[in-house]
């Protein structure tokens, strides 16, 4: 992890409120694993105390480029979106642990994501398939206008689509798509709000699975015990969300 | 220019310090800097035995500030000499434990056993945190409580205890005073003010033990008022904390009669904090006519009357 | 969408009221808009006789906040009645009107007149102005005091008293209920928190009287855990305010158990702040699921266990 | 008094830590006296609850243009100072009483102003000028960087200049000056450092005279008891800078 001005390249918007911002910067050198995030401070002075952790969702080397994708939620979400390329972001990353593409052996993978939950599944779908993993994705959003990477992620392998409403793809939640289609998988990777890790992690409890969970931070680097989770058969018998994970092993924690 | 500070127990290379609980046992920021540069160090709170804390979400963001209820989350303290302490035996920074409790049997076991441990050069007595049910805050509202669980750490202590006082209380003097007859070594101040904040979209306090600690430059003013007036009741050393992110804000410390100044929050905002002001302190002390930061204690107080509106 | 609210001697068109202070005795503001959109006001502080105040200077910025040490200047309790209240009965919003004093035969004498002005709809009791030697603080922070003044003053008064509480006590909810046993018709809270500034350049607390009140988005937090736990111990209505300068402000102060809520600091940055926040806030209630001001009054606590830490 | 969106057409650094900015906006179009101030909203969010006072320094009505000229002091200052041509300043203004220019009855002026004082004797200066008076300046400033507005005084009457270190004009303070050069005028008229008001006005006693003082604010419009100074003959004993100043007259109030 290190702590580094990031330069805006590019920023826009790519879905209803969602939007994508590229950043030049030494990070991009890092290994960064899927999963892992950016601690971003927001705004200047004493407006936000706390920093707000984004998702990596792609990186470029040989650019030196880092790609996140937020949603404007709050105070925090909207003044980022407000800078502009040219200007820097103060971030720390890359933070926690990812998916540990390396270590894994598997031929074909499930991936699971709703909402914001969707774009460091992106960058484990492209790790994945460059080492030859074939990938099936699902993505749920709220409606048709919150849906966004759709034609990238069909590059990359099998591509399924709900949406609460109907209004793009099959109407309903993922878990209802993964029952219709009878998917067949290796091991799954989900990440979004906690009801749908939930639904996907009871769903899916027989299988492999790893999961992404999100929890207001305080430091983002271990220090202040603001993101714990419980984890039973672990040591302390709780894991810190931003050190430990944000992945861990689906039956590694209990989903509060 | 020399940042150099003595207070009982600790000998410090500046008067700059982590608060305790936000910076763990010092191993996630030794990754971003290294510790020797810190005039001490206060780690996250012990108790007898290891603790959960409360359930999430634990912080909540305010304007100018935060919220958290932790819970004195830690793994106990024999796992804490065991597990924590080993690496900061790496470091020349002296090391101050906060010690926590729900009966003065558990505040003096803590610090029975914490303060033979070799790297630790002093013992912050959390008489004031307001995050758990039974987590000592009666001890930091009660001046007659607080002189009690002193007395009884102070007899078990191998090493100076400072008392951590609450600003959840009408009169901060008279819990500083009943801490100095109990016979503290010096004062910490201030722990976090309680506070709340709702979410509006579910209804609910956002926190999941409703009320947290409000801490942040929020609380500055609040804290250097406390400073001041317990500067004017007592000559025990003082360790300032309350808001604390820059060079500046730890002078206005020093003139209200802090002798060192702690700096929680604005390690989430900035991991490198701390160091920055140190490497600051040095201008900001000359800008404001100081040869060196011990000059600067207390200085806030020369020109003021004795007599101060009773709050 | 429906916005009004009905409190003991205030039929309010809408839950929003400028704080008692920073409003005047709204002849500034009513320069700049129809102080007939207003759901109250709450004119500045009336005392037995004229009072200067405090020394310059009397305020001082602080992140998300600002220190106010005015000392209580008014021109004395006949002069406003004379003076100020005519003016006020040009319009067909309530008024309260915030009483203090040195002594409970000040409280009376002031109460007992200007209750039976015509403009006057309601009495605020403040029994927690932190800034002045002899201004009452006394009252606010000591139970038995605090029901004894709130028994003196209903006694004369001639119409519903609510008693403003300090925030600057271990617990607020003593207080509380002391004032109801004093026969307090509501309640007002909170007033400032005590704060300090001290100035760099010249190493002196920056108000002249030193100690100030802190006020503000800063203080919020504090704020709103009082009105929560206040609701807790009591049915009487309460006056929410601490901060609050948006729409969401208001819903959260509502949700936490304030029935109107009133808007201090926030006049000073924005001088149009109470009729923005009045039209947005139909839009916020309709956002979070409410049909009306009345029905979020309180909601916070639906989902809470009856046991709160004490703090 | 009103309140407008100010928007900014020019800025610029015309001394060491001083800029000069000028906007449009109907305001000019009010009627605005010399010595009255815009109370200005500074940054976003809760980051700075109350406004900063600024003297108005010159108005153009044709133009529709209002100019202020001010120090970087604080954070509030610099904040503003970051604010570009085309961006908009939330002002209240005209704020206080300025000069009663219009009511004056004389033939010499007698201007003396210290540092962020100068500012407003500049548009007192015009308006003299414009009504026939004749105008002589005695601008201090610490040091030659400081000064600013040198030749535009010149244009409108004599000038005098006085710096703490003599880097520029005469060594010593504005007082120093007055008695030095045995000064001819009607009625005197001074803004400036406290210090300064009360050495002029004391130097100054047997002459007419007006001050403008400056204090901190709350409101800005005389509804918060923050900026009162004394005036013993007065009914109330106290006037408000804000609302009833920041001019009075030398002998209505008593500087602390
Ligand atoms: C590991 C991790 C990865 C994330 N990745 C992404 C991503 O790729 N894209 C994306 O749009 N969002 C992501 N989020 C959620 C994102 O952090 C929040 O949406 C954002 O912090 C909201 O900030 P705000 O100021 O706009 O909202 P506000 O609600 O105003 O924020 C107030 C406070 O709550 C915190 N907060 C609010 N919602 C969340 C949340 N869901 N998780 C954690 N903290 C929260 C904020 O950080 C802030 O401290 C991630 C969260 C975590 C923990
Ligand atoms: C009527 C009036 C007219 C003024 N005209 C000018 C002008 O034309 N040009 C100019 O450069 N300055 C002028 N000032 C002073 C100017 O208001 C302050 O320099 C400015 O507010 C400092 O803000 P800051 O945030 O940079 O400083 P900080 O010191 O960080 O400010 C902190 C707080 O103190 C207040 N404050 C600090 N210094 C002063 C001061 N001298 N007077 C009043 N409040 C103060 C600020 O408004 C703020 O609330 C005037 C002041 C008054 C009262
Ligand atoms: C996340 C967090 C955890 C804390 N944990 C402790 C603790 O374990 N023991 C303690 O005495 N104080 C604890 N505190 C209080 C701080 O040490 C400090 O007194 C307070 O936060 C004020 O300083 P600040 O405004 O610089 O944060 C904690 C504060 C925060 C924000
Ligand atoms: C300048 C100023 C003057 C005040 N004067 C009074 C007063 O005369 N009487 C009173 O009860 N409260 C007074 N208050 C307190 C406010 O009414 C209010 O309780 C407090 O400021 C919190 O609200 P806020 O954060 O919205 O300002 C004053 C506050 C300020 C800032
Ligand atoms: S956010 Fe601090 S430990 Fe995870
Ligand atoms: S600043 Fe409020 S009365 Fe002058």
């Amino acid at each position: 992890m290190i702590h580094e001005q990031l330069k805006i390249i590019s920023k826009q918007l790519i879905a209803k409120d969602t939007v994508e911002m590229t950043f030049r910067g030494r990070m991009a050198q890092e290994k960064i694993l899927p999963g892992q995030f950016l601690h971003l401070l927001v705004g200047e002075g004493t407006n936000h105390m706390l920093r707000r952790p984004i998702s990596i969702a792609g990186v470029d080397r040989q650019a030196s480029t880092i790609t996140i994708i937020f949603k404007l939620l709050g105070e925090g979400t909207n003044t980022l979106a407000k800078a502009a390329p040219g200007d820097q972001l103060d971030a720390l990353g890359p933070c926690g642990q990812g998916y540990p593409v390396d270590d894994l052996q598997l031929e074909k993978a499930l991936l699971v994501g709703g909402g914001i939950g969707v774009p460091p599944l992106y960058y484990l779908a492209q790790c994945l398939k460059r080492k030859g993993v074939h990938v099936t994705m699902v993505a749920g959003f709220q409606n048709k206008a919150q849906v966004f990477y759709e034609n990238q992620f069909r590059l990359l392998g099998n591509y399924y689509l709900a949406t609460d409403d109907g209004s793009a793809g099959e109407k309903g939640f993922v878990t209802d798509i993964i029952n219709a289609e009878k998917l067949d998988f290796d091991q799954y990777f989900t990440c979004g709000p906690t009801g749908m890790l939930k639904a996907v992690s009871t769903q899916l409890s027989n299988q492999e699975g790893f999961i992404s969970i999100e929890q207001r931070m305080g430091c983002g680097i271990g220090a202040c015990f603001a993101c714990v989770v419980p984890a039973p058969d672990s040591a302390n018998g709780y894991k810190k969300i931003c050190k430990d994970g944000p992945v861990f092993r689906a039956k590694e924690v209990v989903l509060t | 220019m020399n940042l150099a500070v003595q207070l009982p127990g600790l000998t410090m290379k500046n008067p700059i310090l982590p608060a305790s609980g936000c910076f763990g046992f010092g191993k996630e920021y030794a990754e971003l800097y290294d510790l020797n540069l810190l005039g001490a160090i206060t780690i996250k709170a012990a108790t007898g035995t290891a603790r959960y804390g409360n359930a999430t979400p634990r912080v909540a963001e305010t304007d100018a500030g935060m919220l958290n209820a932790i819970g004195l989350q830690n793994p106990g303290v024999n796992q804490i000499m065991e597990q924590e302490l080993p690496f900061l035996a790496n470091y020349d920074t002296p090391i101050m434990a906060n010690v926590a409790g729900s009966t003065i049997e558990e505040y003096v076991e803590v610090a029975q056993k914490i303060s033979r441990h070799p790297v630790i050069k002093a013992i912050e007595l959390n008489i004031s945190c307001p995050n758990v049910k039974e987590g000592g805050v009666q001890f930091g509202t009660d001046p007659a409580l607080a002189q009690t669980v002193t007395a009884a750490v102070k007899e078990v202590s191998t090493v100076p205890v400072y008392v951590k006082l609450s600003p959840n209380v009408t009169d901060i003097t008279a819990i500083a005073s009943a801490a100095e007859a109990g016979g503290a070594d010096g004062l910490s101040l201030i722990n976090t003010l309680t506070g709340m904040q709702i979410n509006l979209a579910n209804r609910r306090p956002l926190l999941a033990n409703k009320i947290g600690g409000l801490s942040g430059p929020a609380v500055k003013p609040v804290a250097i008022r406390m400073v001041y007036q317990v500067r004017q009741v007592t000559d025990l050393p003082i360790i300032g904390m309350g808001g604390v992110r820059t060079a500046e804000d730890v002078l206005e410390f020093l003139l209200a009669g802090a002798s060192a100044v702690a700096v929680g929050t604005a390690n989430f905002q900035h991991p490198f904090v701390c160091p920055e002001i140190i490497q600051q302190l040095p201008a900001v002390l000359e800008k404001y006519g100081f040869a060196n930061a011990v000059e600067a204690i207390g200085k806030g107080h020369e020109h003021a009357n004795t007599h101060l509106s009773r709050t």
